[in-house]
């Protein structure tokens, strides 16, 4: 058995995936993101909690560097993974976003067939060497969706013909396939039944120790339920980080008291 | 504890290397891919630009000299020996007869004075040809407004003819060899006989802005298309604004929906779709064929016309009332109005910025348009200015269709210059349409 | 401390905290009426005693009920789960001291049931003011929100282990003394056992008092400011 | 006395009606208007309806028919020598009398005809009286039936919106009426002059060559009406546009959308609008004038021999006319394809080249290729620019140096010369025009039909 102080070594002999250092997001005049130190583990499943605008999209979006897309934001400070900002001009973007992959809100597959879906990210960094292997990593990554046994019989259908839920599970197939390092996840079942939440959860346990998993969430339940660490954010800043379990029973701040037992703030 | 080892989570069972060459050489590859499309994209939207500025800037460059008048200052001696005595003579009769005159006469007189060396019937008509034919007229309102210039010899400015303003305006290359140019080397001789006294001048000439058509470039104006353009788009906007709004109220607020409005919506869409000219060839057919209405009169080229801005206006009206939200009606409704009240108090009003930004701008499509006024005759010659919509007339694109297709090289700059007023027209109505849309943009 | 948005959820809680001080009081009450029925060797008295742990009960059901219910449908989290589970277990717990209220009622019957009436050692009067207060106080530190108090409440307990250490040997010398009354002698002693379970059950309470309020195990925090000091 | 005197005195009366019910309604109940169902306006505007309505359609007939009732006349009424002179062209004659009747007496001297010219003014004076006097009757009897309901019970409002609500629906159906109006004139005329051309001559002839004779006793040579060169002629003028418009058009939609930043836009957008709003004549003159003579001159530079009324001069020009077309059709195309569908690519590290090779342009295919038939059908029916840049002179030939003639330019060529309604020339024109129509209203439907058939697919 070890002891506290024991624990505490191993903990930091453990490498960070990420690293956020002094992470400012600025929209225009608006600061967004006010200063976050965080790190990010492989072996973990991270849930950002907070109100709505307090910019845990925001950072989750600069994780692989989505916010490119928007005018007028700024990301300064660093973000390292493994060590490499990926703000560094040197950065290749796509490479970047093929190690950090990323689901949405809203299931967004490609109006193509199941399997076009997943083999689409491995098509266009040409992982796959020839049909056969491609055809192994599709079957391979709607096996760690857990979506193999529900479409293995109709891959030319359309993905836009599945459920809702099967339709997010195929976007995870589809972020998997490409062997990212990082997944982010925003708010990947807001639009879903509990049945397919459950799904999509019990899938997100699944992978949580094979990816650093970084999962943004407004349900606080479903933080408490997949994520192994949490971190509260309010009005651009971070609040609270800490092990989901301490987060849950003992907050140490009061704003994340509040905001998870459903206090006025 | 001493076998604990780091966790190693940078190469995954399918893990992706990378920083390998070729993953590196493809990357590098699909970067510039990238990089070349947004160069293509680039390329198309410039090519977009460089030809409208090629176009507009062609048509000014060319244009801009068409609202200046070249005029040649003569000493005309007014001769009371042919011209009527005004003092025992009443204005109206006097006036006629000094019409009675022949100017071209004292024309003539005072350009054999200023060039005493030009002898022979052939040279003195060349010499005269100098000025327009329409410097008789100009001659003759002068001793009209001016009867005390009678007797004595007067410096008065008359138009040069259209050869002439071309050399002044360097419009046409005068190095070429003399068989191949309308001018001969002695009528350039005169011309700059007469420049060097500064006789020669250039004004702005407010008679292109103010007349009507004519056979002579010098003596052309636009004012009779503005009118009838005017006239034609008065009759279209009567007709199409009305029809097209209250269809459009129609098919938004009281259509059922069955297949007769389906129909009825397709048949708008593929309407708003089928060439200009077969409308013109539907106008030719009823207006003119069945119903013998007069051919090239604003009524049936502004009917025409209504015609092919009918979709239009309907399609941009039901998409503006289709903008009031439902929230409106159901409040006007709530309080007990009548679905006609409904639509008339509260929705038509609220979408009456949006109906008319769609109407100006079906309005001004149909100023452009010419194709189907070409069927039903509006493509005349008509010297006199429309004053009303029976009269025969033509719009301001025909008139520049058919200044086009006239062989004098001085068209040119008229038939630019009047694309450039069809064009500050269109111009002034598009604006007119953004300011509407601006002013009155409401975001529910 | 803020409100939550939905006031009901305020109320669900403000019931089961007032279930957990009834309780408290309840239980309190009883102590205080089983030794002076004991004191008195009034039957009467004993017996209704044994009978109010009826209430006490009853009252445990409620808050279950509520906290089952809270657990249901708020999924509370934090110093709201804290405080649920926490009031959970107390009211096991003061339901526990009321057993023991009921046990030594039990005993009083018997008592005077017997032949040779002895009257009740002096060192058990001191006991059951103890274990009273201890009652009391661990209920104050509960309603004050209190942790210092808590953990007051829970350093007596030494106190009171010593008291039961001495009135062990006060009567085991008595019956040995006097062979003979050894059945009477022997209630003494299961009377003062119940007072001291009673204290552990009240050190208990402070320890739940306290990681509602703080979120820690009293021991761990005594343990961290020990190894701090 | 005129049409329009007559459209002024039915409005009046109208108005009349409307004052004059609307006091009557407050009479009747005392000028206790609440005891009215209907406010005292809507008896008003129920009286106007009655009388506007039935006057205008008395007026409208007759505008419609009254000419051709009145040359009906003339003709059962001609002098028999006359009707025997032009027993099988009365179309030329009634020209001939309506030229007369217009234009006054200076331009015929045929006794006869002014006769008939004059009686023909006589008769239609007598038509607009008597339209006059009807439309008054009809707008009477409106009246007098408005009159008599005005009572506290009648539901004004009702009856007025009732007849709103036809006079809308009347309005939307001219839609209908318009398309069939289309329809109508375009078969009739064409079924004319298949009577005289046999269809397939049209339609598979390679020589067009329209020459008729001018009068009926002239022995002309045959004109020969094979419509193929026209055909071909637009076909390879509508290829050089789309050549231009289309790569353009769609790569400015595509970097405006997917690249540019907003104040490109901002700068773009207005450009490309402007370039639509500018009137195809303007596009026709900037052919004929600028660019034919640039390229005969680079031609002829090159060695090559340009004619001076290219077809790739006319293609050129109307692909710059159909940029803006296609360019905001496949915008409009582009941007209905979801957002998160793009960000869902760039998510996986595809570039926005992939992204929109891959991902949007197969989403917006329909849309897109609905963008590009509509294009086509557009630069099918384009008219000035043919009109003045490109030839008269049928060529069948694919070579887009030379000169060509669309079915357009001959439309207008045949309508806009000297014209007479009955010969196979002017006649030619309407079966140019329903080719037209109808190849331009199958790209039509075919784009719209394409578009639900893939939004099917995609759904």
């Amino acid at each position: 058995m070890l002891d506290m102080a024991e624990e505490k070594d191993l903990q930091s002999t453990v490498k960070p995936k990420v690293t956020l250092r002094d992470v400012h997001v600025h929209y225009g005049d608006v600061h967004a993101v006010n200063g976050i130190d965080l790190d990010l583990y492989s072996d973990k499943v991270t849930a950002l909690i907070g109100p709505s605008g307090c910019g845990k999209s925001t950072l989750l979006r600069c994780l692989n560097r989505m916010n490119d897309t928007i005018p007028d934001c700024r990301v300064d400070g660093e973000i390292l993974l493994d060590g490499k900002n990926i703000y560094d001009a040197k950065i290749d973007v796509v490479q970047l976003r093929a190690r950090v992959g990323m689901v949405f809100q809203k299931p967004n597959p490609f109006p193509k067939s199941i399997y076009d879906n997943v083999a689409y990210g491995p098509r266009i960094h040409g992982i796959a060497a020839d049909r056969t292997s491609l055809d192994e990593i599709v079957e391979s990554s709607l096996e760690k969706a857990g979506l193999w046994q529900e479409v293995k019989d109709r891959l030319d259908d359309s993905g836009i013909a599945l459920s809702g839920g099967q339709q997010q599970r195929l976007c995870i197939a589809r972020a998997i396939a490409v062997s990212p390092e990082v997944i982010l996840m925003d708010e990947p079942c807001s639009a879903l039944d509990p049945i397919a939440t459950a799904k999509v959860e019990a899938l997100i346990d699944e992978l949580s120790g094979r990816y650093a998993i970084v999962i943004v969430t407004h349900s606080m339940q479903q933080a408490a339920r997949v994520s192994q660490k949490t971190v509260f954010f309010h009005l651009g800043e971070m609040i609270e980080q800490g092990d989901t379990t301490q987060i849950f029973t003992a907050p140490r701040e009061e704003r994340t008291r509040d905001y998870i037992t459903g206090r006025f703030g | 504890m001493t076998d604990y080892q780091p966790f190693e989570h940078e190469q995954d069972d399918t893990g992706v290397d990378w920083n390998s060459p070729e993953m590196q050489a493809r990357l590098h590859r699909r970067n510039i891919g990238d990089r070349f499309f947004r160069f293509v994209g680039f390329f198309a939207v410039t090519a977009s630009a460089f030809f409208l500025v090629f176009l507009l800037g062609n048509i000014a460059q060319k244009g801009a000299s068409g609202f200046l008048q070249t005029s040649i200052e003569i000493d005309v001696a007014f001769d009371a020996d042919i011209l009527p005595d005004p003092t025992n003579l009443e204005k109206d009769a006097f006036a006629a007869a000094v019409a009675q005159v022949n100017m071209q006469y004292l024309i003539r007189q005072a350009l054999t004075n200023r060039f005493p060396e030009v002898t022979g019937r052939r040279d003195t008509t060349r010499l005269t040809r100098l000025l327009s034919s329409g410097a008789r007229a100009q001659l003759r309102d002068i001793v009209i407004k001016n009867p005390e210039l009678i007797g004595t010899t007067h410096r008065v400015s008359l138009l040069a003819s259209d050869e002439i303003d071309q050399v002044v305006k360097g419009n046409t290359d005068v190095s070429v060899d003399e068989a191949n140019r309308k001018l001969t080397d002695m009528e350039l001789g005169w011309l700059q006989s007469l420049e060097s006294e500064g006789r020669v001048t250039k004004d702005l000439h407010t008679r292109f802005l103010t007349s009507g058509d004519s056979r002579e470039p010098e003596l052309v104006g636009v004012w009779g298309a503005v009118a009838g353009s005017g006239l034609t788009l008065l009759v279209t906007l009567l007709t199409a604004f009305p029809i097209g709004v209250f269809a459009a109220i129609y098919l938004e607020e009281f259509a059922p929906k069955n297949r007769f409005t389906d129909i009825v919506e397709i048949n708008i869409n593929n309407l708003a779709a089928v060439p200009s000219i077969v409308f013109g060839l539907l106008g030719l057919a009823v207006f003119l064929g069945l119903m013998g209405m007069a051919r090239s009169a604003p009524l049936v080229g502004g009917l025409t016309l209504a015609l092919l801005t009918l979709p239009t206006i309907i399609i941009s009206a039901r998409s503006a009332i289709a903008a009031v939200p439902p929230s409106i009606r159901d409040a006007a409704r709530g309080l007990g109005a009548s679905p006609m009240q409904v639509a008339f108090h509260h929705v038509v009003p609220l979408a009456m910025p949006g109906i008319m930004t769609g109407t100006i701008i079906g309005m001004a499509r149909a100023l452009g348009e010419s194709a189907p006024l070409l069927m039903i005759g509006m493509v005349a010659f008509i010297v006199d200015v429309p004053a009303s919509i029976n009269d025969p007339a033509t719009v301001l694109p025909v008139q520049i269709f058919i200044w086009a297709d006239s062989p004098e090289r001085a068209f040119i700059e008229k038939t630019s210059a009047a694309i450039m007023v069809l064009l500050f027209f269109l111009i002034t109505m598009n604006g007119l349409a953004i300011w509407l849309r601006q002013k009155f943009e409401r975001n529910w | 401390m803020n409100q939550h948005i939905l006031s009901t959820y305020d109320d669900e809680l403000k019931e089961v905290r007032s279930v957990v001080v009834r309780m408290g009081s309840l239980a309190a009450e009883q102590l205080a009426d089983s030794m002076r029925a004991l004191r008195e060797l009034d039957t009467e008295l004993a017996e209704l005693t044994r009978v109010a742990d009826k209430k006490l009960d009853a009252l445990e059901v409620i808050a279950e009920n509520t906290v089952v219910g809270v657990f249901a449908r708020r999924a509370p989290v934090a110093d709201d789960l804290r405080e649920v589970v926490s009031a959970l277990k107390m009211t096991t717990m003061i339901e526990r001291i009321g057993d023991y209220a009921k046990n030594i009622a039990r005993r009083t019957l018997e008592i005077a049931d017997g032949k040779g009436v002895i009257l009740m050692p002096q060192l058990l009067e001191q006991m059951s003011a103890e274990a009273h207060e201890m009652i009391q106080d661990v209920m104050d530190a509960y309603v004050k929100r209190s942790a210092d108090d808590a953990v007051a409440v829970w350093e007596r307990d030494d106190h009171l282990d010593n008291l039961y250490d001495s009135t062990y040997r006060q009567i085991l010398a008595r019956m040995m003394e006097n062979p003979d009354q050894i059945a009477v002698w022997s209630h003494y002693l299961m009377i003062a056992k119940n007072l001291e379970r009673i204290g552990d059950q009240a050190t208990n309470v402070a320890e739940q008092v306290f990681y509602t309020i703080n979120g820690e195990f009293l021991e761990d925090a005594r343990q961290r400011r020990n190894a701090g000091d | 006395m005129t049409n329009s005197t007559i459209l002024v005195l039915i409005a009046l009366m109208a108005m009349f009606a409307f004052a004059f019910m609307r006091q009557k309604s407050v009479a009747v109940v005392g000028g206790a208007t609440e005891a009215l169902h209907s406010l005292p306006r809507y008896h008003g505007y129920f009286a106007a309806l009655l009388v506007l309505l039935p006057g205008l359609l008395v007026l409208v007939l007759w505008l419609a028919t009254g000419k051709m009732i009145v040359e009906n006349l003339i003709v059962s009424g001609l002098p028999d020598e006359l009707a025997a002179v032009y027993a099988d062209r009365i179309d030329l004659l009634i020209n001939r009398i309506r030229l007369v009747a217009e234009n006054g007496t200076g331009v015929e001297s045929d006794e006869s005809i002014l006769a008939a010219a004059a009686r023909f003014n006589q008769l239609y004076a007598r038509g607009i009286i008597a339209t006059l006097v009807f439309s008054f009757a009809v707008g009477a009897i409106g009246f007098v039936h408005a009159s008599s309901k005005v009572e506290p019970d009648f539901r004004a409002r009702n009856s007025f919106e009732r007849i709103l609500n036809g006079v809308l629906a009347t309005s939307s159906f001219l839609a209908i009426a318009i398309t069939l109006g289309i329809v109508a004139s375009l078969i009739f005329e064409s079924i004319r002059f298949f009577q005289q051309v046999p269809i397939e001559d049209f339609l598979f002839g390679l020589k067009w060559s329209p020459q008729t004779a001018l009068r009926a006793d002239q022995v002309a040579a045959e004109g020969s009406f094979g419509a193929v060169p026209l055909f071909a002629g637009t076909f390879l003028i509508s290829l050089l546009a789309m050549l231009v418009a289309g790569p353009v058009g769609l790569f400015a939609a595509i970097y405006l959308t997917q690249y540019a930043s907003q104040r490109t836009r901002n700068i773009a957008k207005p450009v490309l609008e402007i370039l639509a709003g500018v009137p195809t004549v303007v596009y026709g003159f900037f052919a004929a004038l600028t660019v034919a003579p640039l390229f005969r001159s680079t031609g002829a530079w090159l060695g090559l021999d340009v004619a001076s009324e290219s077809a790739l001069a006319a293609g050129l020009v109307m692909g710059i006319m159909i940029i803006p077309f296609v360019s905001s059709l496949s915008d409009d195309a582009i941007t209905a394809v979801p957002e998160s569908l793009k960000r869902g690519s760039l998510a996986l590290g595809a570039t926005t080249a992939e992204t929109i090779t891959k991902v949007l342009l197969p989403a917006a295919l329909p849309g897109i290729a609905s963008a590009f038939l509509l294009a086509i059908s557009r630069a099918v029916g384009e008219t000035m620019i043919v009109v003045m840049a490109a030839g008269m002179r049928p060529n069948l030939t694919a070579n887009p140096l030379e000169a060509v003639t669309t079915v357009t330019v001959q439309i207008v060529a045949l309508l806009t010369g000297d014209q007479e309604f009955d010969s196979a020339k002017t006649l030619s024109a309407f079966a140019l025009g329903l080719a037209l129509f109808v190849l331009t209203l199958v790209l039509n439907v075919f784009a719209l039909s394409m578009v639900r058939k893939y939004r099917e697919a995609y759904d």
